[in-house]
């Protein structure tokens, strides 16, 4: 069962609770980067710009004065080089975490990714394993167009040996990162660019959020909302207007795609009934395409009042005009309407 | 466009005014870009060239109609000197209908197919295999017409740098490489991406003659370029051009100049190119005071005609949104 | 609305009828290809081994010595390089077809196939287009383990821009690939390693397969079957042993993954009420996900009499080992019990 | 392991012994893959070195405990030329539980941890980027081993390989690069394939030594390899050393032999490596006709044994078919 976990950034007005902060998104990251690099040696940052200009979304930040530029280290612009690299230091008993710029650019990193790290420790029958981290921010909204836009989640989600987590609170993003730290396998972390600069309470210690637990970010009986990235407060936004309306969402966060905790998913829509599934990514072979075959799956769909409703990007490539560019993925109107058509169905 | 690779391009008026006006176009134009983004009148961001004008049209100069170039991130001076329409660049980077890609590119996708301009590129060292492949087209149909790939020191150490190097050289294509190498990638300087001290160096482990040219010196880019094109349009293969150039504006909006001094900065803006080729251009008498003074006026006049019209234009039109992924399939 | 379409191999003892003579699956790519670079000059190809050697499949066999090295050009091994070669060519005016050697090896090339050639069109505002095709084999069951048998469909489907097809008979591996050279747009063609070899008939002339058809292979009110690749013929094979059993199944070949035509799937579903979707590619996040999530995103959802049933590729590389091989992914005895559990509910 | 660079393979007796026992073992273990696929006995496919002993035996012999390699989908010989176990290789090509990835890996994915083989690889120049980042934790870690990374000819053309070499040159890495260049990947013919008559020169490109060895005598192999890695071991950096041999087999089961003559195949058959070094121990007096002939018939008994033990053991247990994905995470 899931309890109801801190609210997210948009919904985050609270006061932080006793051994807590408030932090920005990228503050919590780079808490848990430095964190991680205090406690264990192996530990080490490579990149592109992560150094003296600190990231290209300023995550990094400071991190290089203090680590210095061994431990955070630029790289060429070699992104296949880079995560081979970072393979062969895990392999080599390091603990490599790895930013790509962009996540459009793990596209040149793929083979490393998925035919190398994702596939090691299985092949060679667990004589070896890849303890590293990918760090990379993802979506849309900056007016970066085509490619620089992307959200790729589902193709990570479908390979074989990575963990895939996708956080998106300040908490989340510093303890998701820290269990993906810990953790002995290639572990996937994207990042949304628009949650950087949101912020909210993150726990001064070293609590690890554990891979794998989807989060209940709020309560209500009428429908079930699943969200991912920055969809997880524009669904807690749109919720909190169809209280208004006297609506009552569920709104559920999965934070991690691979390993997947559908239970709380299964669970909520048993018992509302109505599921809208939104995701930033194209509808077309998306990853919400999984949420919905695992309720349509399962007994859950004897409990269904209405088809299940994938909100999702449209399949187009992220276009450069502020407008078209919105229209592209879901709002927080959008997600009103759509619900309001569901609850009402 | 296409002086003739023989004559140096301060040497004769018509040539010289060309030259000088195109430098000023890409100067004015990108000073209203950084200033209309400053004003918060435009989004997303930009790569300026403010500095590297030699390189784009020098280079751009060495080319006839029928050739095609590929540009990249850093493209608004590739795509002024191949000849585009300042008024439609503008129109895209304000998000109008009637910008080149109709709104959906932005400054790093802009293409001019009409001028060979293939397009800019979100991805570093994404033309370069593309400029093979248009190339190997041409080849394939036995044309004359080559094919000039633009992108920076960064990009010559991913990996689609060394593949389409290869190809070029192996296929013996009809293309040039044009290396602008303004010390830095991003933040990271060539010293410490290169364990070389010239691009052009690369070149032999590919079997193709490499150069390191002066990048603010527009005749040299163009002289060097210009034996390049002429030896792909020969038939007798590729050839690596390394441009030494500054970028002096941030690498993007985000930029704080953390990784150079101003110092630095200064005595490269100390080596203005614009203001090279002036000085050229009255030594030798090929111009006056007064032509310098008109062209400047006019390439100002250019832009400004150019965010006014573009202004004015209708914002990019939601109609096709999604019906436009695909090409329709022809009857 | 779907007629019964020729059936596949497994099921094809059948007759060539008038005009059609028996080819296997590759001499009817070959023909494809062969017609296509008769018929238009600007259609050429280009890969790794396609020439003298004939491919690593043997695919383009003869077409070396027929069409000359100009036009089934043998290339370094140098994916990303060619791809992007590819790219170039179609906007010059060309009509270039890639090979890649095994489907698992697209991971070099990711950032052509995704951030150039299927962005272009729709990121010129309309202004160029890249008509290309990439042919590549994918599939287990060959002892080549992890790195050399992914189905990697997913991935594609779910990138805006591409068309991804996966032809499962002689007839559509002639008719379909015909068609993808004909569109304006990138196409990925996916061919099964292990169809090769199997036959069926073909039609003479240079018929073409419209992309976006969903071929009915079998008919029956008991159950709907859908399948890709070489599920197809596993499934025909199924319903053969279940029919004996007095279980009538549909079976659909959806033939094209993008555009995809699920009406027919939907009409099915709604007369059977019984869905099991068979993808011999890992399930988490698998293209079977989106077909559950249509039928659960339908009123097609009314008429299930049991949860949507997928049957998919084990989530794990697929291991060397060929007992352990044929483990990993859907076989024909599992399909079938598959169905009577589905049946029974 | 760990001949001194200095000395040569084939001056001391012991020395000497080792590396003709080491190349007769990968003949005789290839020649038996080769005769169980042919029979049937084994799945899958096989890449053979046969006639490329001398590069694998050569190279590992210069390396020492704490060092380590990375292979590629031709790896057999390499795996064994750094120590592997018969018996285990042989299980795994049999699919077998004991086999060195319990029948989950096949050839294509041999790896022995224990012995510094960080794996096989069946993607073409993948391995060497995961050589870099071994490196990379030696030198971080300030350790003195080092690590060599083998690839063939045709791995130079991908991106893979220019993004490694590039690195590693950056960084002064502890690695060897080592080019087996065997005149083909797969048909392509390296005249085709590269614009250079040496891949070693494209050292140059990247500032670091590179030099071409005659791939089929052993010792010259080892001396040059042995150079790189003091190099290396001294915190001065890689080197590309490329190795000219020949593969006496088709590239895979399915070659045809379509795209070389008979006479080549036979020209190079004559430069036996093994033969060759038997020859010069002999003429030495390192080694006496009985020592050569006890040392194959030890090498023939040795795979003997292999396949008949691996051939006896348990096949590849499907328990942790699902949940051997992931790594546990520690308590
Ligand atoms: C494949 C890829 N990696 C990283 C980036 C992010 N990025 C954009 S421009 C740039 C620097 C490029 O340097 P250079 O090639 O020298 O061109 P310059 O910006 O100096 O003109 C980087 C790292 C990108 N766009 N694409
Ligand atoms: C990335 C990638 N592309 C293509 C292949 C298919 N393939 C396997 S081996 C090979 C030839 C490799 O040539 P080379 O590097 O010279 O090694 P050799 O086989 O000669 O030992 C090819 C093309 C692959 N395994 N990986
Ligand atoms: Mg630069
Ligand atoms: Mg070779």
């Amino acid at each position: 069962m899931t309890t109801l976990a801190s609210a997210p950034p948009a919904a985050a007005s609270v006061e932080p609770d006793s051994g807590s902060r408030v932090l920005t998104y990228s503050e919590a990251v780079r808490e848990a980067l430095a964190e991680a690099m205090t406690a264990d040696e192996r530990v080490f940052l490579l990149g592109e710009d992560i150094g003296v200009y600190g990231g290209a979304f300023g995550v990094t930040g400071d991190l290089y004065t203090r680590f210095g530029a061994e431990r955070v280290r630029d790289t060429p612009i070699s992104e296949l080089g880079i995560v081979g690299a970072a393979v062969g230091a895990a392999l080599a008993g390091m603990r490599p975490i790895v930013e790509i710029q962009f996540s459009d650019f793990t596209a040149q990193a793929m083979d490393q990714i998925v035919n190398q790290a994702a596939k090691i420790h299985y092949m060679l029958g667990g004589a070896a394993n890849v303890p590293m981290v990918l760090r990379t921010p993802l979506g849309s909204g900056t007016g970066a167009a085509a490619q620089h836009s992307q959200s790729l989640e589902a193709w990570f989600a479908h390979v074989p040996g990575l963990k895939v987590v996708m956080p998106t609170t300040p908490a989340d993003a510093k303890g998701l990162l820290l269990a993906a730290i810990d953790d002995p396998n290639p572990v996937i972390v994207l990042e949304h660019k628009l949650l950087y600069r949101t912020s909210g309470p993150v726990p001064e210690g070293a609590e690890r959020v554990p891979l794998g637990t989807t989060a209940l970010r709020r309560r209500g009986d009428d429908l079930t909302m699943v969200a991912t990235g920055v969809m997880v407060s524009r669904c807690l936004e749109a919720a909190e207007s169809l209280a208004e309306e006297g609506i009552e969402a569920d709104v559920l966060d999965l934070r991690t795609l691979t390993p997947l905790d559908d239970t709380p998913v299964l669970t909520s829509v048993s018992r509302t009934g109505r599921a809208l599934l939104v995701q930033e990514a194209p509808g077309h072979g998306g990853f919400m395409g999984e949420v919905a075959a695992r309720i349509a799956g399962s007994d859950a769909l004897y409990c269904l009042l209405a088809p299940v409703r994938r909100l999702c990007g449209l399949d187009v490539p992220i276009p450069y005009a502020p407008q078209l560019e919105r229209a592209c993925v879901p709002q927080v109107d959008g997600i009103v309407r759509a619900a309001l058509e569901l609850a009402g169905s | 466009m296409a002086e003739s690779s023989q004559d140096r391009l301060g040497d004769e008026a018509a040539t010289a005014r060309r030259t000088l006006q195109t430098m000023w176009e890409i100067r004015r134009f990108e000073e209203a870009v950084d200033d209309l983004f400053a004003r918060g009148l435009m989004h997303g961001t930009m790569h300026l060239s403010i500095g590297q004008e030699a390189s784009a049209t020098g280079a751009c100069a060495a080319l006839r109609p029928g050739d095609a170039i590929t540009s990249t991130h850093r493209g608004h001076g590739h795509c002024i000197a191949q000849g585009a329409d300042l008024t439609r660049m503008m129109a895209e980077l304000l998000a109008k209908e009637t910008g080149y890609c109709r709104g959906r590119g932005g400054s790093m996708h802009i293409a001019d197919v009409a001028t060979g301009n293939l397009g800019a590129n979100g991805i570093v060292a994404g033309g370069i295999p593309i400029a093979v492949g248009a190339a190997l087209a041409r080849k394939m149909r036995s044309e004359d017409s080559v094919v000039l790939s633009f992108f920076g020191d960064g990009a010559a150490n991913e990996g689609a740098f060394h593949e389409a190097m290869n190809l070029a050289a192996i296929w013996r294509l009809p293309v040039v490489m044009v290396c602008e190498n303004n010390r830095y990638g991003m933040s990271f300087s060539t010293e410490k991406a290169f364990a070389i001290a010239h691009i052009s160096e690369r070149a032999a482990a590919y079997g193709m003659p490499g150069v390191t040219v002066e990048g603010n010196d527009v005749e040299a880019v163009h002289a060097a370029v210009g034996e390049a094109v002429d030896r792909a349009r020969a038939g007798d293969g590729p050839t690596l051009v390394e441009a030494e150039t500054y970028r002096w504006k941030g690498h993007s909006k985000s930029d704080k100049n953390l990784y150079r001094t101003k110092e630095e900065i200064a005595s490269w803006r100390d080596r203005d190119p614009i203001g090279r080729f002036e000085a050229v251009v009255l030594e030798r008498g090929t111009l006056t005071d007064t032509d310098v003074a008109e062209i400047r006026e006019a390439a100002k006049q250019a832009v400004r005609d150019a965010v006014r019209e573009a202004n004015a234009a209708p914002d990019a039109d939601p109609a096709d949104l999604v019906t436009g992924v695909f090409a329709g399939v022809p009857a």
